[in-house]
């Protein structure tokens, strides 16, 4: 293994390090537990914003702390869900009185963690909404499996619950925001390459010369299927078809219902994409694929969306959620309305989106 | 009965277990899942095994506090919340005590697999911790109830959780990382079941002395 | 080879497209001959900035395209430098009658075309400044090589005479500030990996899995010396070393003298940094390796600095000027003053800098 | 004398010679450059290609000069401008003109290498296309100068060329991306004066016939 790191335990909190002494102006952290927050916070009435999951899909989450998008981030070990003392102790950091959104990735790891964190926020009298991602179209049911998971959606719920909260949004409206921004984004990932985490030292799984793994999450865990290489024209059509094919997706969640002050049931379906839709269309490079291959992808992706009707009037492309040193892309589209494109386009200062 | 000597050794031994099977339950995890059980767990009892000093002051309700707590924010990951509950249920039917008799053992063992299943939703047959568990602690409950004493329950508990364990093996996970492999999880043993096996058989043998 | 791309002669047109349909706010593609050129060009009265090189390097240069930046930049085939008739329709299309300033990295084959380009612009009556960047103290002597080459300060000079125009510097004004910031900055870059170019196929170089290669370029060609691995503090303290005790470095170059219109010999001495120097901080990754990493180099640069007394007052950490999908990294120190500051604080609206 | 004809033969067989030496010299720029110096020919001689159709109907000067533009605007790099460059001052010597007296051909060869050294700069024993076309051209000269025919002369300066061009394998770079290599640039023969030699060779061996 090779890496620009000293040594894999001290991995996350040398990164943390870096990144305080490199945004002094618009974030700060906070170790033991390890949590990354705004320069500023609390913020006077404000909704706050927390994400967390775990280290190695940077610049997610900690580079997306700052105005108009997470008030913390609680980075957990590579590929390892945070702690939910890191969460509690950040949600009592950020809370300005308003409440708290977790947006949570949908882990079993994260879930769990993010929920006892509710709890134990709950019980200190922090009013807290635990909101799910699972986008992930990869994992076709949600019955006999952990349900989807959390991939490129995570980052555009950020930003726009967040760019929602610094407009006064309350806890409950953000909360119905990004269950829907939720609703409207589905993304399908592929590898080139396995990631090496830091620990394990080599490849996580071997992929031979012309091999890649199609609907793989961002934890170096295999895919859906593997296949013979193939053209970027053709890569990009079958992870954009396995999006707007995709068809009703139906699943049950736990969430905390602020008023009864209990954990509830709740079962939320999302429609398919359809011709006419405006979407946000979100190019990502699992870390090691350089920007100028997210273009020829982003360029065939319009070709496709126009062929079907979908018309994309935003878009996002670069290296944004990760899994370390992996080459390969996923692709995200985001159905737009004219209170996502507000948000979206709202102005955003963190270290790794900035507008 | 089992005193709090007891369960100090009980714990200050699974410190030694899980950083002797840090690589062993990596390897499992690495198989269905992302290759860090191994680490998660000995990462955890380790913290544990520095709060060993600070317990014996303590009665078991606060130890067994510490332990979950210390297990919640040190493991991370399913298995740190799932553990930490554990612990955090026990502790509740520890509290105020220094001893448990064998009745009690049963009723605290049997508190924690609630949490577990509460938290994390899993049923019997979906590849998890819980299909360890839940056996061992039902068999454990029925030795007592025929009028065992608590070395005979052990020792049933522990080799149900053996069989427990290796019956995972078969099985394709419905909760947790391995989920998403659905058919190809089949074949394996699930890490977390080999932890609770672990942690029983060593309840086992500390009891055994 | 596993990339996400059509065919190796496709990569860079395609990239374009992709570009150009990403960010139809900011830029526009010019094809057959390839530039990339400002939305809104010309602006009046503004200085143009125009840069280029070989493409495999991005963001840089057209990722650079945009208000604060660059007016043009022209894209070679993958580590070939462009063509003077690039160069030259871009001038057309971005100059306002104030003049282009050509920001050129020190290759040959990268001065010799800007060097026609110049040429045949002034032959048409467009005014222009060629300003070489020569700032890769990997090269020691000028005397017995090309002399040393252009790598991490191109980007901030692109960013600092960007800001410069945009506030109204003349030609002969933006030409002083970029010899003074070349003057003012160096790099020092090393390997993990090589790259692998789409018309080769296989890595340009081998490296074992414990070896690294220090005082690379940019284009995969190999570096000064081959070590065997070492952790991220030392190499972050034999980069920056490189640079703090590089010593003074004089060379002669050829500019153009617009007064005389002839081609001038001009010799440059740059000082070495020294203690009490305010300087910014450029930890750039190398295309493959992830921001993580270069947080953790970023944190013992901090480190050594302070130690030395440099005073770091802005930094930039991120991938910018890359080699494809090599892992590794280089750092770059300028040297601040007033001026410098104002004009990197300045606003920026480009696809991939952007405040 | 040479004729246009014979000089649009030399053009098209050049075109062929890059195409077929395109991996030659691009293995000869990986030892000690970016590997693309076959790439950067060949791409550039298939453009010229392209325009042979257009040639015939333009004076000397007016069809260098296309030759000149179409390799300064498709090669790139180092040899795009200095080719570009060699043709461009050929192209002024052959103002007007549909055929060139041997005296003529070395006039423009000349003026080709001075705009070759004046562009890049180069010194005698750089490691650079100009050790091959100074002593080649001088020996050309030299030999009409003599009295040899164009075909005689033309046989000594290739022989020079294929000499030169072999000579600058001890050599240790000093111009152009195989200088930042010092040392390491010994031992290796410049792609840029073997793409000099072909072009030479294929002058001789138009005229040969
Ligand atoms: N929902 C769940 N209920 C019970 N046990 C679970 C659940 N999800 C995961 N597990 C257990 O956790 C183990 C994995 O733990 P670990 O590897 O530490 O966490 P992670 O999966 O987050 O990496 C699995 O082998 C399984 O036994
Ligand atoms: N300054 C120079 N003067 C003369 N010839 C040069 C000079 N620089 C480079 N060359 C020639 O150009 C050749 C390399 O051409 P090429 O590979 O096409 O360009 P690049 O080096 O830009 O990739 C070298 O082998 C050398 O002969
Ligand atoms: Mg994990
Ligand atoms: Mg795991
Ligand atoms: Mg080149
Ligand atoms: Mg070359």
């Amino acid at each position: 293994m090779k890496k620009l790191i000293n040594h894999p335990d001290t991995v996350v909190r040398e990164t943390l390090e870096g990144m305080a002494l490199a945004h002094p102006n618009l974030i700060k952290v906070h170790f033991d537990p390890h949590f990354i927050y705004r320069a500023d916070a609390p913020i006077t009435d404000k909704v706050a914003i927390i994400s967390g999951g775990g280290s190695g899909h940077e610049p997610m989450h900690g580079g997306f702390v700052g105005m108009g998008m997470l008030d913390a981030a609680c980075p957990g070990e590579i590929f390892t869900s945070p702690t939910p003392d890191q969460m509690l102790e950040a949600a009592k950091m950020v809370n300005s009185g308003a409440g708290v959104l977790n947006i949570v990735k949908n882990y079993s790891g994260d879930v769990m963690n993010f929920e006892m964190a509710a709890e134990l926020a709950l019980s200190e009298n922090i009013k807290v909404s635990n909101i799910l991602i699972d986008d992930d179209v990869a994992v076709k049911d949600s019955l006999y499996t952990q349900g989807r998971r959390g991939v490129g959606t995570t980052v555009l719920a950020e930003k726009i619950c967040g760019a929602a909260a610094e407009s006064g949004y309350d806890l409950t409206q953000i909360a119905n925001l990004c269950r829907k921004v939720n609703s409207n984004g589905r993304s399908m990932g592929m590898a080139l390459t396995s990631c090496t985490t830091p620990a394990k030292g080599s490849p996580t799984f071997e992929l031979g010369e012309t091999e890649i793994e199609v609907g793989i999450g961002i934890h170096g865990e295999p895919g859906r299927e593997r296949l013979s290489l193939k053209s970027a024209d053709e890569i990009t059509e079958m992870l954009t078809l396995s999006i707007l094919e995709d068809p009703i997706y139906t699943r049950t969640v736990r969430e905390w219902n602020l008023e009864t002050g209990e954990w509830e049931e709740l079962t939320i379906s999302d429609p398919p994409l359809k011709t006419g839709d405006s979407v946000l269309a979100f190019v990502n490079s699992m870390g090691g694929t350089p920007i100028s291959e997210l273009y020829i992808i982003y360029r065939k992706l319009v070709e496709i969306c126009e062929k079907k009707g979908i018309k994309i009037i935003r878009n996002l492309v670069g290296a944004y959620i990760t899994s370390l040193d992996m080459q390969g892309c996923s692709i995200t589209l985001l159905k737009l309305d004219e209170e996502l494109v507000k948000f979206w386009d709202a102005p955003v200062k963190t270290p790794s989106l900035y507008w | 009965m089992i005193t709090q000597k007891q369960l100090l050794q009980w714990l200050e031994t699974l410190v030694q277990v899980f950083n002797d099977h840090k690589d062993y339950l990596t390897e499992l995890d690495a198989a269905i899942g992302d290759a860090d059980h191994g680490i998660n767990m000995s990462r955890g009892f380790q913290k544990v095994g520095e709060k060993l000093p600070t317990l014996p002051d303590q009665d078991l309700g606060n130890m067994f506090k510490t332990v979950s707590m210390t297990l919640i924010s040190s493991v991370g990951g399913a298995s740190g919340p799932l553990y930490g509950t554990f612990f955090l249920k026990a502790s509740a039917i520890a509290a105020g005590k220094h001893q448990l008799t064998d009745e009690e053992l049963g009723t605290l063992l049997q508190a924690g697999v609630e949490g577990v299943i509460q938290r994390g939703k899993a049923n019997l047959g979906d590849k998890t911790m819980v299909d360890v568990l839940t056996p061992a602690v039902e068999v454990y409950q029925k030795a007592i109830a025929q009028g065992d004493t608590i070395k005979e329950a052990l020792v049933k508990t522990v080799a149900t959780a053996e069989q427990a364990m290796k019956n995972t093996i078969p099985l394709m996970a419905k909760k947790g990382r391995a989920s998403y492999l659905g058919q190809r999880s089949i074949g394996h043993q699930d890490p977390g079941a080999t932890s609770c096996y672990l942690i029983l058989k060593t309840l086992g043998e500390t009891v055994e002395g």
